[in-house]
């Protein structure tokens, strides 16, 4: 694969950079659940990584910070974090990043806080594993924390355990935690698929906020489209472990290239008219089973030929900043 | 000529759980889960259910499906109060109504086969076998499966084939009402968009009458010929869906819109956003349920408990500054 | 065979000077702590009552609180050696009718209840004879007519029959054991709280632990040398005999096995075998068929192979009975028919008998050590006669009731009775008035005699005779009669294993009672 | 996951030889009196106490028994009490654990109640008190620790009837009109009966461990007739000068238990009646 | 909560009321009563009704149960049948020895327990966790008794470390915590293996769930996961299980008791049932259900302080 280009033309040298990621289920003949995975992410820049469930978008946002299932295991490729190889560093550094550089908020809220502790405390820790202070000023910090993400009378909530707190005020703890450090880099997977819509707008609505104030990169893995379209400035869109698509994510909204990204965005029911039928991709995401040998959505695709299942496209660069992964496209047949 | 009854009338309707501490530092309580809602379905419409989770919605649909006993208020079914009806003679009327689960992996029982599972209504109701085994095929035709997999179990299918199964086992008795229950809110954009077109097809071809429960506003406006939009436990506002998505009146339903994430040219009127959470169903507030969270909230609506008012023809509002 | 007539002149002529004395010992030779520990081979005691007590967990500690007007040897249950106890001295009028007993001066109850006299004699004379307390013995103490009292410390007791023997009832045994009738007006409760005028008196009792006795320091016969008794319960064979090696507790019982007594022997403890106990017996149903032939009986007889017996048990623990009258009593006889071990015979009976196959049936059999290991061997056998025996074990309380419900038609029992002459033991077993199922029940379970011809006729001239020789020709011809129709299998008699070790010192041989029992002057050496 | 299916193959050996073992314990019971060198009652009182030897194997006891042969002899009762209290207590527990736990209500408040009351009890002490009540004959003991185990299935039926109840199958099957026998055979009977198997296979091992405890106690199986237990209790009271009377009709007792735990583990882990549970916890969460 | 304390004490009252009403009927009828205990051979028709009537057995059968449970209601146990001694104090006689047993067989079974099950699930799959593993299985094949057995054979008589029974006389604590070892030992390795086991797939659940993952992106180190985070949540099933199975291990200890002829509550109660002394019996029961009855509401307590969860404001 050749010619990386940074994800936006404008965005300074990257922060972070995923370089041909490979992720498979443990043993031999394991399934490859993430396939050279590309991209970068410019320090202050948003990054968002779409996909429907089982792309590895997840797997590959977890790998920045070595939390995976220890069944899956890493067959190649590094992550970069302000040019150190995060996939190769020592155990001690890893523990470092983690909360330190980099922080992290996950999908369900109710279950990624420990239930039987305080959240007072589960802030107090993070801050105790990397800031060299006092517990005391560490409680002052995260109830500063609290304030800061939102939380009403912070003083008390300290004291609060996850049960008694809303799904949204548990997010908001959450994203209070991932910044105990200010980290330069915030990953977010799936941060509101949990919630409700009127809470998860309140949440982006944060999370766009503190992202300006701090000025932290945040890379944000989800399934809903609209959120990336909401949010972030440049989107990598992943089908069955690959990258298929990459861009601003104007211009990825405004005119999707891959076939792939293009049904996806079709098959949006569009909430402002009616319309009879909704645009649907046929068949479902394959399995390891049934893989395709050449372009993974071959299987699926409306435009494809003998030569799209037989090999397999290359992510190629395009004008401004783009990448696809399409025979088509790169021939201009296609989008 | 008399109007013919509805097909679904729901009156009043209330479900109360009593809350038992287990153990000495819980207290006890009663939820009001659903507290008074009515609504009526007619033959071959759909009417969308909305609302966030903790709202009652999957309760009113278990409480029509009669998988929990409504508190009060009545249900008829094509006039038959399914609401006080037990045992036999519920069993009679089951075949009339019939439901679509959320998660297809727990609504199939993973230890029948799809056979199985589609006989297994046909043979409660009696149908004798032969019968039986025709309409399988029949049924595996209609949701777009093939006969083939007949004999396979759930888990050899994808999420998407699943819920085609749940359509068609709950199709097996040739419904007249079909209960949907979040059906798409467990899969893949790109298969919801399959199985939404597939509802829609199925209803233009047997003129089934369903109600529609989701989150999901674009999904609810792309399968519902009315909506009703539910906050916690009640119906704040109900309308045709051109009226309900192009003119909310409730401020709620007008937060509820302008909170879903807007792709491309959507992206259209200011955000409205809603301060604070769900209150505690325990202990829900007094006066207008929505006044805490309610941006033109005023002091009168803690007192009064706004009723749902009819402002225009089939659009009704439950607020006391809707016009 | 015991001399009666010569007990009450024998009597007359003993004094305190009869007390064993002890060697004089240096004080240095002495264990400086007096507390005897016992492994009391019981799960625990019952009742303290001596009017009640008749089990081996109560009647070796009764023994240690009360005594009776006259006193059994230490150590042994021998009436023809009776010594003073609480009377100093005793006459008879000429025709053995009415007796005299002249009580200690000074002898003081245990605790707070003062001085004994004859009121305590007479009270406990009439708690037996009562119906109130239901005492055992109350049949011991039938020929007494009246009981008076002359002055504080004179006793006369008439009798309905003469009776040269009488002086053995009144003994520190059963019957005989005198009450503290202050204690008991004051609602002192006997079976729990003994208050006697022994050597010891009863100081705690941990059920199911241990039991204490304290010296009684103002003992008549002088301050004991032991301070304290502490009888452990412990009924687990194993765990005595390895608490005696280790040191833990003194003295205490063997099971009833020879191997038990050579291990006790080759660690250098002192093992004491008791005079001949009880006899085990096996009663026969009569009534039941198809043990109402009497030639099925016979041939169950010649099929005990009691050598067999003696080699479970040992030589030094089990001696073979011939007749229900055990070696031990007097008026025993083995001119009885005598069945020989021959199983061939008891086939040719069994067949002619209506059973050339042999038969089968069930007999209960309790599940405690002194029947259970018995009874399966009588189970083998029996087998090689053809008589299939099957076992149905049941706990031993459940034991006692299903047997006097009449439910097993051959019952084991093993038992010793006082005095220790046949009269009590036949009476009990085999005249009809003890058959299973009259109101006067006692343990005939064979139901000799009832409604059958029996031997009731030769124990009523028996009970009161005063020829001893016309006794014992009675006592002979119930005993063949019995053997005759095979009323009841005597078996063989069991000596008690005691084991102690050598710092014990008792100052007495301890002949034949069940358990070891201490006198004033049993003391501890030092080791 | 494939991966955590492929059982480590050490487990599997240790499955296998637990099913061995079993096996090898069946056969002795069944061909008792063909493989056991001597009659399991037949004394021979000048050979008592004699040590493990070529002989006898593991011994004699104070009659001279072969105790190979009556440890041989003893895997009757104790297989035969380990499994039919076993099938005692499923056959009772079962049915009103799922009746329970799918009817709920007053119903369910006294099943629980009854059962609490139960498992406040040790089972060893239940079953004492039966044996007591009705004495030590085999069938009673079934009956004592068939009873005693009762609780546990009761227990283990109704939370698996609870979790299945809540299930969306359920309530689609009670949607067609089913009645709660045809739901409760059809669906919540075979998401139970795995559980029910792995305990029951484990039970077995502790009503054999139970059994043996009885007659330990001496209330229990009673002699002559051999059982585990009771050679023990006899081992016990000839410690001092023949240990192995205890030690070697123990191990054969453990090794049984073992074996049973083993299996039943193995079993466990191949059902994993956790799947249902996960099934629920999926259900809640939206994608 | 304190409406929830007043229910659980009416049903702890209505529980213990039923066990002692169930064994008070189901003791009568048993085919052997005590006056043929304490008669033994002796025993005459006539000794018999006298003894009867003197322990109040001749009275019907529902007057007996009102007295019964009259004096129960007030504490009074009444007296043994057997030895008529009172029997409120041996029960606080022997009740110490069992808790004491009780508590160090579970101490015992703690530190033994929960180290080796954490261990093992932190090593999956390890040969740690094969030797937990097979710990658990032999743990739980043992019986007590054998167990018992086996310990005294070997550290008593052969090594001759410990004494080979309980209470010859009364010691010094040291003494007494000596005596205890092979006892709590033989108990203690049994639900060692079970919390073991328990230990290690709880924590082996808890380590899969998302907090834990969210404690190791705040960058804690793996031991701090593990503890504060791991089995602090795991805590919660292990007490429940330690409180469902308080009923069985009081049961191992009827025959650990027995085994290590010890005083204690188990041995008081065989030795009751063996000589068929009812009033011990139903003191005996009554008191095991109450000390099951406390130790379950002691745990239900302890949730709200283990699992904040349980609270609600």
């Amino acid at each position: 694969m050749s010619g990386l280009a940074p994800a936006s033309a404008s965005s300074p040298p990257p922060l972070l950079s995923v370089r041909n990621l490979s992720i498979a289920v443990e043993g031999a003949g394991g399934q490859t659940v993430v396939d050279r995975v590309s991209f970068d992410l410019g320090e202050g820049g948003v990054l968002g990584i779409v996909g429907e469930s089982g792309c590895g978008k997840s797997v590959t946002a977890m790998s920045v910070l070595r939390l995976n299932n220890p069944a899956l295991r890493l067959r190649g490729g590094e992550i970069l974090l302000a040019g150190e190889d995060l996939l190769r560093a020592s155990e001690a550094r890893i523990r470092a990043v983690r909360g330190g550089e980099v922080g992290m908020i996950f999908q369900e809220p109710m279950t990624s806080l420990n239930p039987v502790l305080a959240v007072g405390d589960q802030i107090v820790e993070a801050i105790l594993a990397h800031r060299p202070i006092g517990a005391r000023a560490a409680r002052e910090a995260a109830i500063e924390l609290l304030g800061l993400v939102g939380i009403p009378l912070p003083a008390r909530r300290v004291a609060s355990y996850p049960h008694q707190l809303s799904g949204g005020m548990r997010q908001r703890v959450m994203i209070a935690m991932a910044l105990s450090c200010r980290p330069r880099l915030l990953i977010a997977d799936e941060p509101t698929t949990a919630l409700d819509v009127t809470i998860q707008a309140q949440i982006i609505d944060l999370l766009r906020r503190l992202q300006r104030e701090l000025g932290m990169a945040v890379m944000i893995i989800t399934h809903d489209l609209g959120l990336i379209a909401d949010f972030a400035a440049d989107v990598v869109v992943m089908y069955a472990g690959k990258v298929v698509e990459r861009g601003a994510t104007r211009d990825l909204f405004r005119q999707p290239l891959h076939p792939y990204t293009e049904r996806l965005l079709a098959s949006i029911p569009p909430l402002d008219r009616d319309v009879d039928r909704l645009t649907t991709i046929p068949g479902t995401v394959p399995s390891a089973r049934t893989m395709p040998s050449g372009c993974r959505f071959s299987t699926r695709c409306p435009l494809a030929e003998a030569r799209c299942r037989e090999t397999e496209p290359p992510l190629r660069t395009m004008p401004g900043g783009r990448a696809v992964a399409c025979h088509l496209v790169a021939e201009g047949r296609a989008a | 000529m008399s109007v013919p009854a509805p097909l679904l009338e729901v009156h009043e309707l209330r479900v109360h759980f009593a809350l038992r501490a287990t153990s000495p530092w819980q207290r006890s309580g009663t939820v009001r889960a659903v507290d008074g809602v009515s609504f009526t379905v007619a033959h071959g419409e759909t009417l969308g259910l909305v609302g966030e989770s903790g709202c009652g919605k999957t309760t009113v649909s278990r409480a029509v499906m009669r998988l929990l006993a409504p508190t009060a208020g009545r249900i008829l079914l094509e006039g038959e109060d399914v609401g006080r009806l037990r045992g036999r003679a519920l069993a009679r009327l089951r075949p009339r109504f019939q439901m679509v689960f959320q998660d297809p992996a727990s609504s199939l029982n993973p230890r029948m086969t799809v056979a199985e599972l589609l006989a297994e209504p046909m043979q409660i109701a009696g149908r004798d076998a032969a019968q039986i085994a025709a309409r399988i095929v029949h049924l595996l035709r209609v949701v777009g499966l093939d006969p083939e997999h007949a004999r396979r179990y759930p888990h050899e299918f994808s999420g998407g084939q699943k819920q085609r199964i749940g359509i068609a086992r709950a199709l097996a008795l040739e419904p007249r009402l079909l209960v949907c229950d979040e059906p798409v809110s467990a899969l893949d954009v790109s298969v919801q968009a399959q199985i939404i077109n597939l509802l829609k097809d199925i209803q233009a071809e047997t003129g089934i009458g369903c109600l529609f429960v989701a989150h999901d506003l674009r999904v609810v406006r792309q399968i519902s010929h009315r909506v009703a939009v539910m906050y916690l436990g009640e119906i704040v506002e109900q309308a045709p869906k051109a009226a309900l998505y192009g003119a909310p009146r409730h401020p709620y339903t007008r937060a509820l819109l302008s909170a879903v994430p807007q792709t491309r040219e959507e992206g259209g009127g200011e955000r409205i956003l809603l301060g604070g959470e769900l209150p505690n169903p325990l202990d829900p507030p007094s006066g207008c349920r929505f006044r805490t969270r309610c941006p033109i909230v005023r002091p009168e609506c803690a007192a009064n408990k706004p009723p749902l008012r009819e402002i225009a023809p089939g659009h009704l509002v439950a607020c006391h500054f809707a016009t | 065979m015991i001399s009666r007539r010569r007990l009450g002149g024998l009597a007359a002529t003993m004094g305190v000077a009869a007390l064993a004395r002890p060697g004089i010992l240096r004080a240095q030779q002495l264990a400086p702590e007096q507390v005897m520990q016992v492994g009391f081979p019981v799960a625990d005691t019952g009742t303290l009552d001596p009017h009640i007590a008749v089990s081996n967990a109560d009647v070796p500690i009764v023994q240690q609180v009360y005594e009776g007007l006259l006193a059994l040897p230490h150590g042994a249950l021998d009436a023809t050696q009776l010594s003073p106890g609480l009377a100093e001295r005793w006459e008879s009028s000429p025709d053995r009718k009415v007796w005299t007993f002249h009580l200690r001066r000074g002898v003081r109850w245990h605790g707070d209840f003062g001085e004994f006299s004859s009121a305590d004699v007479l009270f406990s004379l009439e708690r037996v004879r009562g119906t109130t307390l239901g005492s055992p013995f109350r049949g011991t103490l039938a020929n007494i007519a009246k009981a008076e009292a002359d002055g504080p410390l004179t006793v006369r007791i008439t009798l309905q029959h003469a009776d040269v023997g009488f002086p053995a009832l009144m003994v520190n045994h059963q019957a005989g054991y005198v009450v503290c009738k202050r204690a008991v007006e004051q609602g002192v409760n006997l079976r729990s709280r003994p208050i006697g005028t022994g050597p010891f008196r009863f100081e705690a009792h941990r059920a199911r632990e241990r039991l204490t006795l304290a010296a009684h320091d103002a003992y008549w016969g002088g301050r004991p040398v032991l301070r304290q008794i502490v009888y452990h319960f412990m009924p687990d064979n194993a765990t005595r005999e390895l608490a005696l090696r280790s040191g833990d507790i003194d003295l205490t019982a063997l099971p009833a096995r020879q191997d038990a007594v050579d291990r006790a022997r080759a660690q250098n403890q002192i093992v004491d075998l008791t005079d001949v106990g009880n006899l085990v017996t096996i009663h026969i149903n009569m009534k039941k068929p198809p043990f109402n032939d009497v030639r099925v009986r016979r041939a169950l007889a010649h099929g005990i192979d009691r050598q067999n017996l003696s080699d479970f048990f040992g030589k030094d623990i089990a001696t073979p009975q011939l007749s229900v009258v055990s070696a031990a009593l007097g008026g025993h006889t083995t001119d009885i028919p005598l069945y020989a071990y021959d199983v061939d015979r008891a086939k040719a009976l069994l067949a002619e008998a209506g059973h050339p196959n042999g038969f089968a049936t069930e007999v209960i059999c309790s599940s405690i050590d002194l029947y259970l290991p018995m009874m399966q061997l009588m189970q083998e056998q029996w087998k090689k006669i053809g008589f299939t025996m099957n076992l149905r074990v049941v706990d031993h309380p459940t034991y006692h009731r299903l047997i006097r419900q009449d439910l097993s038609p051959l019952v084991a029992y093993s038992a010793a009775r006082y005095p220790t002459v046949a009269q009590p033991y036949l009476d009990q077993f085999f005249h009809s008035a003890a058959a299973i199922g009259k109101p006067t029940a006692i343990t005939n379970f064979s139901h000799y005699g009832n409604g059958m011809p029996g031997i009731d006729d030769l124990l009523d001239k028996a009970r009161y005779s005063t020829d001893a020789a016309e006794q014992n020709r009675l006592w002979a011809e119930a005993q063949r009669r019995i053997a005759t129709e095979v009323a009841a299998l005597p078996l063989y008699s069991v000596k008690y294993a005691l084991a102690r070790n050598r710092r014990v010192d008792l100052t007495f041989t301890q002949k034949n009672y069940v358990f070891y029992g201490f006198s004033r002057t049993s003391r501890l050496l030092r080791a | 996951m494939v991966v955590s299916r492929l059982r480590p193959i050490l487990e599997d050996k240790g499955a296998m030889a637990g099913l061995g073992v079993i096996l090898l314990f069946c056969l002795m019971a069944l061909l008792a009196p063909w493989i056991a060198p001597h009659d399991p009652t037949t004394q021979n009182v000048r050979d008592a106490f004699q040590g493990p030897g070529a002989r006898y194997w593991f011994g004699t006891d104070e009659f001279g028994r072969d105790v190979f042969s009556r440890v041989i002899h003893g895997a009757r009762p104790a297989l035969m009490i380990g499994v039919f209290s076993v099938v005692l207590s499923v056959v009772l527990g079962m049915p009103l654990g799922m009746l329970a736990g799918f009817v709920g209500g007053r119903f369910d408040t006294a099943v629980s109640a009854v059962v609490d009351v139960m498992m406040s009890f040790p089972s060893l002490l239940l079953a004492l008190m039966v044996v007591t009540l009705l004495g030590s004959a085999p069938s009673m003991v079934v009956l004592a620790i068939g009873i005693s185990h009762v609780p546990v299935f009761v227990r283990l039926a109704r939370s698996s009837t609870l979790v299945v109840r809540e299930l969306d199958f359920v309530a689609a099957s009670r949607s067609f009109g089913a009645r709660t026998g045809h739901i409760l055979r059809r669906h919540v009977m075979p998401n139970v009966i795995g559980p029910t198997i792995v305990m029951a296979t484990l039970g077995i091992a502790g009503a054999i461990r139970e059994e043996a405890g009885l007659s330990f106690l001496g209330l229990g199986i009673q002699p002559p007739a051999p059982s585990w237990g009771n050679l023990i209790r006899d081992g016990v009271n000839a410690i001092l000068h023949a240990p192995t009377l205890a030690l070697l009709p123990g191990l054969v007792l453990t090794a049984s238990v073992l074996a049973f735990n083993i299996v039943g583990d193995s079993v466990r882990d191949m059902l994993d009646p956790h799947d249902i549970a996960a099934a629920a916890a999926k259900r809640d969460r939206a994608r | 909560m304190r409406r929830f304390l007043i229910r659980r004490l009416l049903s702890a009252i209505v529980i213990v009321w039923a066990v002692a009403t169930i064994v008070f009927f189901s003791m009568r009828i048993i085919p052997a009563d005590p006056a043929e205990v304490v008669l033994g051979e002796h025993a005459s028709a006539e000794s018999l009704a006298a003894f009867r009537r003197q322990a109040g057995l001749d009275q019907p059968l529902l007057a007996q149960y009102w007295d019964f449970i009259s004096r129960a209601v007030v504490g009074d146990l009444g007296q043994s049948l057997v030895n008529n001694a009172e029997i409120a104090p041996q029960i606080w006689f022997v009740l110490p020895y069992t808790v004491v047993l009780a508590f160090a067989s579970l101490g015992v079974g703690i530190l033994i327990g929960i180290p080796i099950g954490v261990l093992a699930a932190v090593r999956r799959n390890s040969w740690i966790d094969l030797a937990s593993r097979c710990f658990a299985l032999l743990g739980f094949s043992f019986p007590a008794f054998y167990l018992g057995v086996a310990l005294l054979l070997l550290f008593s008589i052969w090594l001759g470390w410990f004494p080979v029974m309980h209470s010859i006389r009364f010691g010094t604590w040291a003494e007494h915590l000596y005596k205890l070892v092979l006892p709590a030992l033989s108990l203690g390795l049994i639900q060692a293996a079970y919390i073991t086991r328990l230990t290690r797939s709880t924590m082996l659940e808890e380590l899969r769930k998302d907090y834990v993952r969210t404690a190791l992106a705040k960058g804690l180190t793996m031991r701090r996961v593990l503890f504060n985070h791991g089995l602090r949540n795991a805590l919660v099933p292990i007490v429940t299980a330690i409180g469902l199975y308080a009923g069985s291990s009081l049961g191992g200890a009827i025959l650990t008791e027995t085994v290590f002829n010890r005083p204690g509550l188990g041995k008081l109660l065989v030795g009751a049932i063996a000589q068929r002394d009812y009033n011990l019996i139903q003191a005996g029961l009554i008191v095991f259900a109450l000390v099951i009855v406390a130790v379950n509401l002691a745990i239900d307590l302890s949730y709200g302080f283990l699992d904040p969860r349980v609270k609600h404001d």
